[in-house]
């Protein structure tokens, strides 16, 4: 806490442009555009790896700049990272499971 | 730590709005704008729960999967894509209003957004409507006239799960909203103390952000080869 | 914080949190930390209670080999009763909504916790659910288990989804304790208190408040999906619509190991301050104290999968969560080796809160070794889903969870109420408590590593001569847990009245009157030095030997 | 099954040994332990006793050597417990080739058995001894778990999928059998024993009984089921020919590849869109609800005793 110097009247907070959340809200627009258009287009697997990559930037976005983390404590990319953190833990050791099931060749091990 | 101790740090005028246990306005809106934070992460986790359940199931009914995500209409997805992000704009743009203390444009860019939020809950019934029209509620005379049943009714529980609790949270949203409306309306927002309005943003933009996760998942599966059935 | 050891005389305040507001409203409508953890403190032991009451069918019941006294439908509801009540409305909430809530915010130095309106919230969702689950027992029961594995749980046609919406609403209000720990601690402490100053206490609920904000939600949509493929006919876990009813078994313990550690970890920072009043020391090794509750909360979110070794989960992945089981008892062990060097060259009396924190030493060793062969894969095929299983988590949950519960009680029960209790009879009830619960849960090793399979209403006769001995071991813990009732309450009428620091302990709870003023500081506190300082001026680090 | 008051469970199978020495290792490591910590707990705390009410402690904050200590050698232990563990483990989970096949169904609340002969039984199961038996386990309802004390040996019956179980019992005798998985009302009624005879005495068991083999009994439902109309030599390669699929290879329409193990096989038989085999349309219509578990036993025992396929190169299955 001791990292901000804090003027006792005004919550704090950083005030962008306008112009900023009009171009954030371009990128979207277009990401959303994009994904819909690359969905038609035959990339095998990448596929769904292009429109969670369009998915994953257009998160970033919306977090750093509509919900201001860009400018936000250290804390509060901790926080984020870590509910990152723990739902791909969660994903990964899921799924570990389901794609090791036929390993050993004894059904049910 | 905090530099100023003794008492509560009463060397300045008291903002009505400072409860008694914390030491000024910042320390407040600090504490409220990580509690949110904190509760977005339990979020995360609550819909992880069913995005886990959905990489399962999407592996091992591929075929089913595809075949339902064609079923669904593409038009109302994206068109409700489009107006989630545009309410996100003018959340957006309802917070910059507070900080600069600007009421008549927290009172636009607030109704603006529950109007977008409201559109959207709509098109999700018209969408709803058709589901139940066509016989593939799961549980309800599922009826499936594609190749892999077993796999499209578990898309559909799925899907019905995802953008029902989305569908949920939009409705907690949009009563959140009309309470911070009510406040900004009595004035009760300016540069010193907007951190309701800000905690809102965050959980509005946080909804936002899982339809963008739901959006390609559940619409656009396979959609470059299309299916006859 | 001088170094006075001695106790402070000093009488009851006129005006305190208990007496500064009357009338049933002020205690409904509070927003005092301290008076939401005695609202909890009242209906836990409600709740405490009635699991209690369950358990006593159960023991009774398998007196006999025979499904006698309950028919077998009746039994299955005692045991699933006795494990949703006493976890979800007993253990979860026990150490940190009412030991928590009363001392957290007292310990960081703060007024109150940051949200002090989502913490009452967190008490009428608490209730809300616990209502829900009674009307599911009143109703006619529930029968699937605490597990609530499907798809029995989709075809059972008992209370389920009552019961199931009661421990989703409970979980929210874990969730929002939780959240409103970690914003406290982040935000709330004195000045000068320093991370590295904050008593063990604080860290173990810092660890504890972590699990509840990461694992609660995921089980919380699981039960709202089993809930939803009941209701609904929605198809996710049942296999006849395609479902896999191992996925639930994956997402259910993805919370419910981590619970384990919910209900321990607060446990254990009872213990470490227990030690370190008890001992009047600084606790042995304190930084790897607290960061062994960091990484057990950690740890304990890797190793759900030893609840499945038979479960047809995959070989290769029971490997794993093999090796990942076997590393979070390493964090465990520490704290116990910690413990027992704290008691060296210290100063220790033989109160009864200390009595318990050795009980918990010895039974917490024995829970945790005994873990560790269900980590072992080659015995877990044998004991998994025996009473070997049972003993096992029972060590855990009632010689930790509990022995901790009842030793923080008694510890700072002149703090939270200003009066004392009778010393005689509180280490003649913790005495009978180790004695009984030693002879209701040992045979269950034994019987268990025999094969007798857990939630049985009957069983082949000749495990007959152990599970005698345990139901009267039941009878003896019964006895034992009533008579802190008694003389609790006795206290609270006749007791005398508590100084500020009865026991000559260090912390700031022990600067502030018995019972304090509601808000808690006068003057906000300045923390110069840290936690357990009993010899300011003289560290010493032992050199390794 | 015996005395008034067992301590240790009877070892009757070639796996109950290695299960014993592990535990009494672990017990013994646990026993050091606890002693240990209790020793030392209790001396202390007797040893410093207060002697003045305003005593204090000494001033001893911690030792670094002390924790690597006290961490590592846990770390040690835990690392052999679980090599020894997974070794034991791997022995248990893995059927040697050869075994005598069984199959087991768990309904609510019975086991029911086939034997390759053709013998059928409820609750039992006689086999004889210094044989290795693997027992494949379906269930019909809901989760049960077939469980051998004994031969220590247990594994869940998870319905919609096929699990593995085997021993090779040594002893002559009665056991018990659980299950230990909850299923409901009568779970702590779902018991019955193992009889495991001398191979002379379970050779006259078997020839007692009688009826149609488990293969035939699949060879009668293959044919009642019209899955013949496709899936054999002579049915016009609508369907993959199945004799040889078992155990080998399987190529799929989407690329990947999968072994043809008996899960391969229930599931093509119930879910036949999930894995569709390189060449071949999805024809194939869903068996779910029309066969029971015994019945999907029946036919995989049926297709395993095919011949393989005389010149065919395709090696698909199922479909």
């Amino acid at each position: 806490m001791a990292e901000h110097a804090h003027d006792p009247h005004a919550a704090h907070g950083h005030i962008a442009p306008i112009s900023m959340y009009l171009g954030v809200f371009a990128i979207l627009m277009v990401g959303t555009a994009i994904t819909v258009g690359i969905a038609y287009i035959d990339l095998g697997f990448m596929n769904t790896a292009m429109a969670l990559a369009i998915a994953v930037t257009k998160a970033t976005f919306v977090v750093l700049y509509f919900m201001h983390v860009r400018w936000a404590s250290r804390l509060t990319w901790v926080v984020i990272a870590a509910s990152i953190f723990w739902l791909l833990l969660m994903f990964f050791i899921g799924m570990t499971d389901y794609m090791s099931r036929d390993w050993m060749g004894v059904p049910g091990r | 730590m905090h530099a100023e101790h003794s008492t509560h740090g009463h060397d300045h005028a008291h903002n009505p709005n400072l409860q008694h246990h914390f030491m000024d306005m910042p320390h407040q809106q600090e504490a409220s704008t990580l509690g949110m934070w904190i509760f977005l992460v339990t979020e995360v986790m609550f819909f992880g729960g069913m995005f886990l359940a959905y990489i399962v199931y999407r592996t091992w009914y591929y075929q089913g999967f595809a075949e339902a995500s064609h079923h669904i209409d593409l038009f109302w997805g994206g068109f409700n894509t489009v107006v989630l992000i545009c309410s996100s704009l003018t959340m957006a743009l309802a917070v910059r209003a507070a900080q600069l203390s600007n009421r008549r444009g927290q009172i636009i860019n607030l109704i603006l957004t529950i109007v977008l939020g409201a559109v959207f809950l709509g098109v999700k019934g018209i969408e709803y409507a058709a589901k139940f029209r066509d016989n593939v509620v799961p549980g309800r005379n599922f009826e499936w006239h594609g190749t892999d049943a077993v796999g499209a009714q578990i898309f559909y529980s799925l899907y019905f799960m995802l953008t029902g609790l989305h569908a949920i949270h939009m409705i907690i949203g949009i009563g959140l909203m009309l309470v911070i409306l009510w406040m900004a309306w009595r004035g009760r927002f300016d540069a010193s103390y907007y951190g309701p309005v800000e905690i809102s943003g965050l959980y509005w933009h946080f909804v936002d952000i899982v339809w963008i996760f739901l959006f390609p998942l559940l619409y656009l599966i396979g959609r470059h080869a299309p299916l006859t059935f | 914080m001088n170094s006075a050891h001695a106790p402070v005389a000093s009488t009851t305040p006129p005006v305190n949190y208990l007496n500064a507001t009357h009338g049933i409203k002020s205690w409904l409508l509070t927003k005092d930390h301290k008076r939401i953890a005695l609202l909890y403190l009242v209906s836990i032991t409600l709740f405490f209670g009635l699991g209690g009451l369950f358990a006593g069918l159960v023991r009774l019941e398998l007196l006999t080999p025979q499904s006698d006294l309950l028919q077998p439908e009746t039994y299955n509801k005692a045991f699933t009763l006795h494990g949703v009540v006493m976890v979800f409305f007993f253990l979860v909430p026990s150490i940190p909504a009412v030991l928590g809530n009363w001392l957290l915010p007292v310990m960081i130095g703060a007024k109150d916790l940051a949200f002090p309106r989502i913490n009452l919230l967190s008490w009428y969702l608490y209730i809300i659910g616990g209502i829900m689950t009674l009307a599911a027992i009143v109703s006619g029961g529930v029968d699937t288990g605490w597990t609530f594995y499907p798809p029995y749980s989709t075809s059972s046609p008992t209370h389920v989804v009552l019961a199931g919406l009661g421990v989703f609403v409970a979980g929210f209000s874990s969730i929002l304790t939780g959240l409103n720990f970690i914003v406290s601690v982040h935000r709330m402490r004195a000045p000068g208190l320093a991370w590295f100053r904050l008593p063990l206490f604080v860290w173990s609920h810092y660890a504890t408040s972590l699990i509840m904000i990461l694992g609660t939600p995921v089980v919380a949509i699981t039960i709202l999906l089993l809930a939803a493929e009941r209701v609904f006919g929605l198809g996710i876990f049942d296999p006849a619509r395609g479902g896999d009813p191992v996925l639930f078994q994956h997402l259910f313990w993805f919370y419910s190991h981590p619970a384990v550690y919910i209900m321990i970890l607060p446990a254990m920072g009872v213990m470490s301050e227990l030690v370190a009043a008890f001992s009047r020391k600084n606790v042995f090794g304190y930084s790897f104290v607290a960061f062994s509750s960091m990484g057990i909360a950690v740890l304990g979110f890797v190793v759900w999968g030893h609840h499945l070794f038979v479960s047809s989960q995959s070989a290769y992945m029971g490997l794993i969560f093999s090796i990942l089981s076997m590393l979070v008892a390493i964090p465990s062990a520490v704290k116990v080796f910690n413990w027992t060097a704290t008691l060296y060259k210290g100063s220790i009396s033989w109160d009864a809160p200390m009595m318990y924190a050795i009980g918990f030493i010895g039974l917490f060793t024995i829970g945790g070794l005994t873990g560790v062969f269900l980590a072992v894969m080659g015995i877990d095929v044998h004991v998994h889903d025996t009473y070997f299983v049972v003993a096992h988590f029972h060590y855990i949950m009632v010689g930790g969870a509990i022995f901790g519960y009842l030793g923080g009680l008694h510890y700072w029960w002149p703090k939270i109420t200003g009066k004392l209790y009778n010393e005689y009879w509180a280490r003649a009830s913790a005495f009978i408590i180790f004695v009984g619960f030693n002879l209701t849960f040992f045979p269950q090793f034994i019987v268990g590593y025999l094969g007798m399979p857990r939630r049985y209403a009957m069983y082949p006769p000749e495990f007959q001569v152990l599970n005698v001995m345990s139901t009267a071991g039941a009878t003896v813990l019964a006895v034992g847990y009533t008579l802190p009732l008694i003389y609790f309450l006795y206290s609270l009428v006749k007791g005398a009245p508590a100084p500020a620091n009865p026991w000559g302990a260090k912390g700031l709870e022990w600067t502030i009157p018995s019972p304090p003023p509601t808000e808690n500081f006068l003057v906000t506190p300045v923390v110069t030095e840290p936690a357990y300082n009993y010899n300011p001026g003289r560290e010493v680090e032992v050199a390794g030997r | 099954m015996g005395s008034t008051l067992p301590l240790f469970p009877e070892a009757a199978s070639t796996q109950a040994g290695n299960v014993d020495l592990l535990y009494f290792f672990v017990v013994a490591v646990s026993a050091f332990f606890s002693v240990l910590i209790a020793a030392l707990v209790i001396s202390f705390a007797v040893k410093f006793r207060r002697r003045q009410p305003d005593e204090v402690g000494a001033p001893i904050t911690g030792s670094l050597a002390l924790e690597l200590l006290w961490t590592i050698i846990p770390l040690m232990i835990t690392m052999v417990l679980f090599v020894w563990g997974a070794w034991v483990f791997l022995d248990m989970a893995r059927p040697p080739r050869g075994s005598m096949e069984i199959y087991v169904v768990g309904k609510q609340w019975m086991w029911k058995v086939q034997h390759p002969d053709g013998q059928r039984e409820i609750n039992e199961l006689h086999v004889p001894a210094g044989r290795n038996i693997r027992l494949t386990i379906g269930s019909e309802d809901v989760i049960h778990s077939y469980y051998i004390p004994a031969f220590r040996q247990k594994i869940d019956a998870v319905p919609g999928k096929l699990t593995t179980m085997w021993f090779n019992a040594t002893k002559p005798g009665e056991y018990h059998l659980f299950c230990a998985e909850y299923c409901g009302t009568k779970h702590s009624g779902m018991i019955g024993k193992i009889v495991v005879m001398e191979p002379d005495d379970f050779e006259n068991w078997l020839s007692g009984g009688g009826g149609m083999s488990t293969s035939a009994s699949g060879e009668k439902l293959f044919a009642d089921l019209a899955c013949n109309t496709c899936h054999l030599e002579n049915s016009g390669g609508r369907g993959p020919v199945l004799g040889g699929v078992p155990g080998s290879l399987v190529q799929l329409a989407d690329g990947s590849s999968v072994i043809a193990d008996d899960n391969y096989l229930r599931e093509s038989i119930m879910n036949p869109q999930a894995k569709i085999v390189a060449g071949y349309q999805p024809l194939m219509p869903t068996f779910q609800g029309l066969v029971t578990e015994e019945g999907l036993l029946q036919l995989i025992s049926y297709i395993k005793s095919l011949p393989p396929a005389s010149s065919q190169t395709s090696n698909g299955a199922g479909h």
